[in-house]
């Protein structure tokens, strides 16, 4: 154990440093943000929920995923058939089984069941898919998500189809989110430090001599992979619970593009990477969202015209990949020690 | 006339240093055997000359020109040829077009013709299989077929890392047999790196040393071949 | 539209718009999209609308006020459309006007049903755009897509006598899915009419040719072929299902109503639109036709689709409510907006009951485009109206 | 007989497409190691070019009247121009960028390129009557074949050749084919990796335009989306082909093609929803069989 009190010892000042963040964030946004700016704040939390979820498989394995946001989909309207009213469902998704139509559970257990729905289908999907890597296995998982969307948008009867389902109760707010978006960091953290992680992360980046010694890659990269799903179950469903309207094409490629972008931007292979990437890429946007607001500097409102938002938000991350490829942490993890660069933790 | 001289260059591979203060004069017609155990930095330094590989400190100067830093193609232009350990054949291209890329570059065409032909009956194997895609060639072929390949980019000076490596013995003395025909009858400068000392001395011209990235030993092949000195310094014991 | 357009648009709404909320002015927020994909479908909605707003401001305003429009832009983006309903709402909107499309419009309708304001959907034609979809506050101004489906029906059954029909559905849209199911609801009850067939499709194809060859494999070809479609695909099926040489008449929705798209297809006939107006300026009524010249003089162009055209039916059924509950209560417009029966509007009648917040019956002008020319040439309402039982349970 | 005629030709025709498109995408990738995801928006810009920018419904069109010799050289230089100057201002600086970076990199720029179009265009599709006369029927051996199926897979077939000649018989051809194998390695020989990175993101450019003209005479309209599903699948198909390997990406692009047009065939009137998903699972398999593709290049060796 002395080995790995040390290891928790030298990075633990990363998490604590990450939640100080975050909760930093809810309470500035607490005080001082009106209703719609503390929105922004809580889909920022859940945005943070995907990303990290995506790093603890993308991070720790070296293979990117365009899949993921398929969990997204499948714990979004897992959470749905278990909370949306029994009279409402019996209309809209009469397809679903009896005992799932009467049934109305409460919104943290339907969150958790969400989680694992999306963590078995992990499991039975990623037991063929892990044995590819590089893009073989960017395409194999891009196609995964492809089924999902084309299932959930055509099975009329049980996701209600490319219309969007309703009555999923309002509950997402901004502390649910931070509870969500750091127990998230946590698990990742756990996740990144645990015997599984740094073989994952020793398979990463010497394939060879890691299997050499006797690493399991593909075995590793279904526990990332499984692992990260539950977490972006869980997100899905604090999704549906903070828009209260759930829709196949919300969970398609945008969402995929934009997760991903704030991963690379932030830094693919470190925890802090994914979070500061989610806060930065977010602040940007909404800092150009102000801006085609208008913003009134001493009577005369500047405003940049409407759509020069994205086209801005897509330079910048060129722009931002151009002077750092490795992303804005460049792979190395916030640490207390303020003498030198922190201590890279790979 | 100085053909390349490499001057104090240092090269890291991040934190890791691979070459540090590496000096190097060739003139023009020398042959020149760098060996040195393994991770000695005998590759490092012909990637550095190619410009495959930035060199943090130091120049490199061919045919008066300063080539630091210059990208690979240009530094092939001005008349280095390399052909990097483990040979490299264009697998899904034929052998003939193998060998025409490197004449692509070449300004006199009209000479390329007669090179092709000279390579031809120096490698006849490489003739009868002109038009099959060069992955089917064995090791020794494969060897033969990228020396002809550098020949026809018409150096001055073809550099070789580790030309004998994955190849009998017998297949090893037909390639030097070859190497040293083309450079007596084309006026070539080769610089070879070579892991046995004998090749070496059998060849003649000079030998320098490569230990953990630094000139240790240099001089004429013979010679050093023969006494112990060369054994001290290939192991580092003796004089510090 | 050119800056110069844009810029004549800006000033006439410019009073509206940025002036402070007076203590005594009625706030109304649009929380529709101004970027992205849904832009292009909102703005022409919105305009009219506008319009509606300006005559009433000149007219001496509702119960003696003046309308104050606040915005708030969605950019086309659910979540970001939840926050434009908060902002609206946070400006004092007493009518919450969201996007043209029920899945961009619920998130701001939900959050004005959320603080019991009214909420209207400018034109969707979804059956949750309303009670099922949002709360009892919430309307839909236009017409259900089941309607246009069961009109076309109906209406080429009697006066095209067409007894064959071919059903091909483009699975893209809950929109397109709603034109067939009324459709497949009308045809049952049509005496002797038959499907002889049915096929699928994605709006994003490139090309249907197995669809077509399927049709084409038929014995003889259809008496006509309901097609539920929408913009951009559309256009590319129409194109090559003509292009095949089938030249049975086409029925569609509304939502390909307008003559933009026809220089695609060259001399297109047999082709059926039902619209709740018409933009070609020959609408039976006169109104209409003065409605769109004003359309121009303020926005520049005409009207490119009928789906301008409720976005003034919004504003003048909700005012008319407002005037006559003498009070912007949410629940008592409410009331009153559900005591209107056939209640006469330039584009067709409009019902309200407690059951149901949109048009499950409505009257539709029969376009026909002949060598490329559409052209007003019938008027029909099904015989029955769709129960809301059969609506709820596609 | 004639109906299954008609199958290979809607196969034919759709996989056309679709090979047009894995090519563009395969080329890039041979020489950089790049999945350019902007390739969907080459395609949009340059089906664009042929309007005058409006927000208005009605397309207003400028280039689009020019008479067709002159306006397939401009489209394909617009193709060309596009392609190579994205490689110039961005690609050029992520030379030696890991995959991630550049792949997140060229969505960025795509992403860039679709608001810049919605900007000038906004979102309503456009419609364009392009040689519409191509639209009508011929005969061959009793299937009625729409006379533009013909004439898209003759053009694919044509500019295969003409590809494959120039790879084959051009020097920079063969500098491409080198590169694409093992780049540094064709450095050291003297080819200049700069030309023929430029050179591979121009054809690619111009299949990009090839494929948008093709797509906007079928179809009709002029839309922001409409490179989108033709690149999806295209990436694909240079992935299950062999990456690397251009005749790869052409034949998984055509068996992709034509396995579309068969489940749209065979599948039940309930199931055919849910086509693309019996597709996709299709590659998966695919994947699971040959991880390196169909036709991996015979030496995808380790490069230097």
């Amino acid at each position: 154990m002395a080995q790995r009190s040390s290891l928790l010892a030298r990075t633990i000042s990363t998490l604590i440093i990450l939640i100080l963040i975050l909760v930093a964030i809810a309470v500035v946004t607490k005080l001082a943000g009106s209703r719609p700016f503390e929105r922004t704040v809580v889909e920022m939390f859940i945005r943070v929920m995907l990303v990290v979820g995506i790093y603890i498989f993308v991070g720790n394995s070296g293979v990117i995923s365009f899949g993921h946001m398929g969990f997204m989909c499948i714990g979004a309207y897992a959470a749905a058939w278990f909370t949306i009213p029994a009279v409402m469902k019996q209309v809209s998704l009469p397809g679903l089984p009896n005992f799932l139509i009467n049934t109305q559970l409460p919104i943290f257990l339907s969150a958790f069941l969400a989680g694992l729905l999306a963590a078995l289908f992990a499991l039975i999907v990623g037991r063929i898919l892990m044995r590819l890597s590089g893009i073989a296995a960017s395409i194999a998982t891009f196609a995964m998500l492809a089924v999902i969307n084309v299932v959930y948008s055509n099975w009329d009867s049980v996701t209600g189809g490319t219309g969007s389902i309703v009555g999923i109760p309002f509950y997402t707010g901004i502390w649910t989110a931070l509870g969500g978006a750091i127990l998230v960091v946590i698990i990742a953290y756990l996740y990144q430090i645990s015997r599984s992680g740094l073989a994952l992360r020793a398979g990463r980046d010497e394939a060879t001599a890691a299997a050499a010694s006797g690493v399991n890659i593909v075995r590793e990269r279904l526990i990332a992979f499984v692992i990260s799903a539950f977490v972006i179950g869980v997100a899905g469903a604090l999704y549906g619970h903070f828009l209260g309207v759930v829709n196949p094409d919300a969970f398609y490629l945008s969402v995929t593009f934009i997760t991903l972008s704030m991963l690379v931007v932030g830094g693919m292979n470190s925890l802090s990477g994914a979070v500061m990437g989610v806060i930065v890429i977010s602040a940007i946007i909404q800092l150009l969202r102000w801006l085609e607001k208008g913003v009134d500097l001493g009577g005369t409102t500047l405003a940049i015209p409407n759509g020069l938002q994205e086209i801005t938000i897509g330079l910048v991350m060129i722009i931002i990949l151009m002077f750092r490829p490795s992303g804005l942490t460049r792979n190395r993890e916030i640490t207390w020690r303020l003498k030198g660069a922190g201590k890279p933790s790979e | 006339m100085t053909l390349l001289s490499v001057d104090n260059i240092t090269v890291r591979y991040g934190r890791l240093t691979a070459l540090r203060g590496v000096s190097l004069k060739i003139e023009d017609g020398e042959t020149i055997f760098v060996t040195g155990p393994n991770g000695a930095g005998k590759s490092t330094l012909l990637k550095a000359i190619a410009g495959v590989v930035p060199a943090a400190e130091g120049a490199i100067m061919l045919r008066g020109q300063v080539i630091t830093g210059a990208t690979p193609e240009s530094t092939a232009r001005l008349g280095f040829s390399m052909v990097p350990e483990g040979r490299h054949v264009f697998g899904a291209l034929t052998i003939e077009e193998n060998l025409m890329l490197g004449a692509g570059m070449r300004k006199d065409r009209a000479r390329v013709g007669d090179d092709l032909s000279q390579v031809y009956d120096v490698f006849p194997m490489l003739k009868e299989r002109k038009d099959k895609p060069a992955g089917v060639l064995s090791g020794g072929q494969q060897q033969m077929l990228v020396i002809g390949r550098a020949l026809m980019t018409a150096p001055r000076l073809i550099a070789i890392d580790e030309p004998s490596l994955g190849l009998a013995p017998k297949v090893i003395d037909q390639v030097y047999e070859t190497l040293l025909k083309l450079r007596d009858s084309r006026g070539l400068t080769l610089l070879i790196v070579e892991q046995s000392s004998t090749r070496a001395m059998m060849t003649g011209g000079r030998m320098i040393l490569l230990r953990s990235g630094q000139v240790v030993l240099e001089g004429d092949a013979r010679t050093l071949a023969r006494g112990d000195t060369l054994k001290k310094a290939y192991f580092g014991y003796g004089e510090h | 539209m050119s800056r110069l357009k844009a810029l004549g648009l800006a000033t006439v709404f410019g009073a509206l718009i940025s002036g402070p909320a007076l203590a005594d002015d009625i706030v109304v927020g649009f929380a529709t999209a101004e970027s992205g994909f849904m832009q292009a479908y909102d703005k022409p909605a919105q305009d009219a609308a506008l319009i509606r707003i300006d005559e009433i401001n000149k007219a001496g305003g509702l119960l003696g006020r003046q309308i104050k429009v606040v915005t708030a832009d969605t950019k086309t983006d659910r979540a970001e459309g939840a926050k434009a309903g908060l902002e609206v709402l946070d400006k004092g909107a007493e009518l919450v006007i969201v996007s043209c499309d029920y899945d961009f419009g619920a998130p701001a309708a939900l959050a004005a049903e959320a603080a019991g304001k009214v909420s209207f959907f400018l034109c969707a034609e979804s059956i949750k755009a309303g009670i099922p979809g949002v709360g009892p506050h919430s309307f839909s101004s236009s017409v259900l897509a089941a309607v246009q489906g069961a009109t076309m029906a109906q209406w080429a059954y009697t006066k095209k006598n067409a007894r064959k029909f071919y059903r091909l559905l483009d699975t893209w849209t809950v929109y397109n899915k709603g034109i067939c199911d009324g459709f497949d609801w009308q045809l049952p009850k049509l005496e002797g009419a038959e499907l002889v067939g049915s096929d699928t499709f994605k709006n994003e194809d490139a090309s249907i040719a197995s669809q077509i060859s399927r049709i084409k494999a038929l014995p003889q070809e259809p008496d006509a072929i309901m097609l539920c479609t929408m913009m951009p695909g559309a256009v590319s099926a129409i194109k090559q299902i003509r292009a095949a040489g089938i030249k049975a008449p086409i029925l569609n929705g509304s939502g390909v109503d307008g003559s933009y798209w026809l220089s695609a297809v060259p001399d297109l006939s047999n082709f059926f639109v039902p619209a709740q107006g018409s933009i070609y300026g020959d609408d039976p009524n006169p109104k209409v036709n003065e409605f769109n010249k004003k359309y121009k003089e303020v926005t520049g162009g005409d009207p490119s689709s009928q789906y301008v055209y409720p976005g003034y039916v919004l504003i003048d059924v909700w005012s008319k409510a407002v005037e006559r509950a003498k009070s912007l209560d949410a629940d008592a417009v409410v009331a009153e907006l559900e005591k209107m029966k056939d209640e006469p509007t330039l584009f067709g009648p409009r019902t309200f009951t407690s059951e149901i917040h949109h048009q499950n019956k409505g009257r539709y002008l029969i376009i026909e485009t002949t060598n490329g020319k559409p052209a007003v040439v019938d008027e029909w309402t099904i015989s029955e109206a769709i129960p809301v039982a059969d609506l709820l349970k596609q | 007989m004639t109906a299954l005629l008609q199958i290979l030709f809607d196969a034919l025709s759709l996989g056309s497409l679709y090979a047009l498109g894995a090519l563009g995408i395969a080329l890039i990738f041979g020489v950089m190691r790049l999945v350019n995801f902007a390739h969907g928006d080459y395609i949009a810009f340059c089906v664009f070019a042929l309007l005058w920018p409006s927000i208005d419904a009605a397309a207003i069109v400028f280039a689009g009247n020019l008479p067709t010799i002159i306006l397939i050289p401009l489209i394909l230089a617009i193709g060309a121009g596009l392609s190579v100057l994205s490689e110039i201002l961005v690609f050029r600086r992520f030379r030696n960028a890991n995959p991630a970076t550049m792949m997140i990199a060229s969505f960025a720029l795509g992403y860039v390129l679709k608001n810049f179009l919605l900007m000038l265009f906004s979102s309503r599709p456009k419609s364009i009557d392009l040689w519409s006369n191509l639209s009508q029927q011929v005969e061959i051996a009793g299937a009625r074949i729409p006379l533009l199926q013909v004439i898209t897979i003759t053009i694919t077939i044509v500019i295969l050749i003409a590809l494959t000649a120039f790879l084959k018989r051009t020097r920079f051809g063969l500098e491409m084919r080198a590169a694409a194998e093992n780049f540094t390695m064709a450095r050291m020989l003297g080819v200049k990796a700069n030309r023929v990175i430029m050179l591979a993101f121009a054809i690619s450019g111009m299949l990009a335009a090839a494929i948008g003209l093709i797509l906007a005479t079928q179809t009709g309209t002029v839309d922001i989306q409409m490179g989108m599903s033709v690149m999806l699948v295209a990436f694909i198909a240079t992935v299950i082909g062999g990456l690397g390997s251009l005749p790869g990406a052409v034949i998984a692009g055509f068996l992709i093609g034509g396995a579309s047009v068969l489940m749209q065939v065979i599948l039940p009137l309930e199931a055919r929803p849910f086509r693309d998903a019996f597709v996709y699972g299709a590659v998966i398999a695919c994947l699971i069989w040959r991880p390196q593709g169909l036709f991996a290049p015979k030496s995808a060796k380790q490069r230097v």
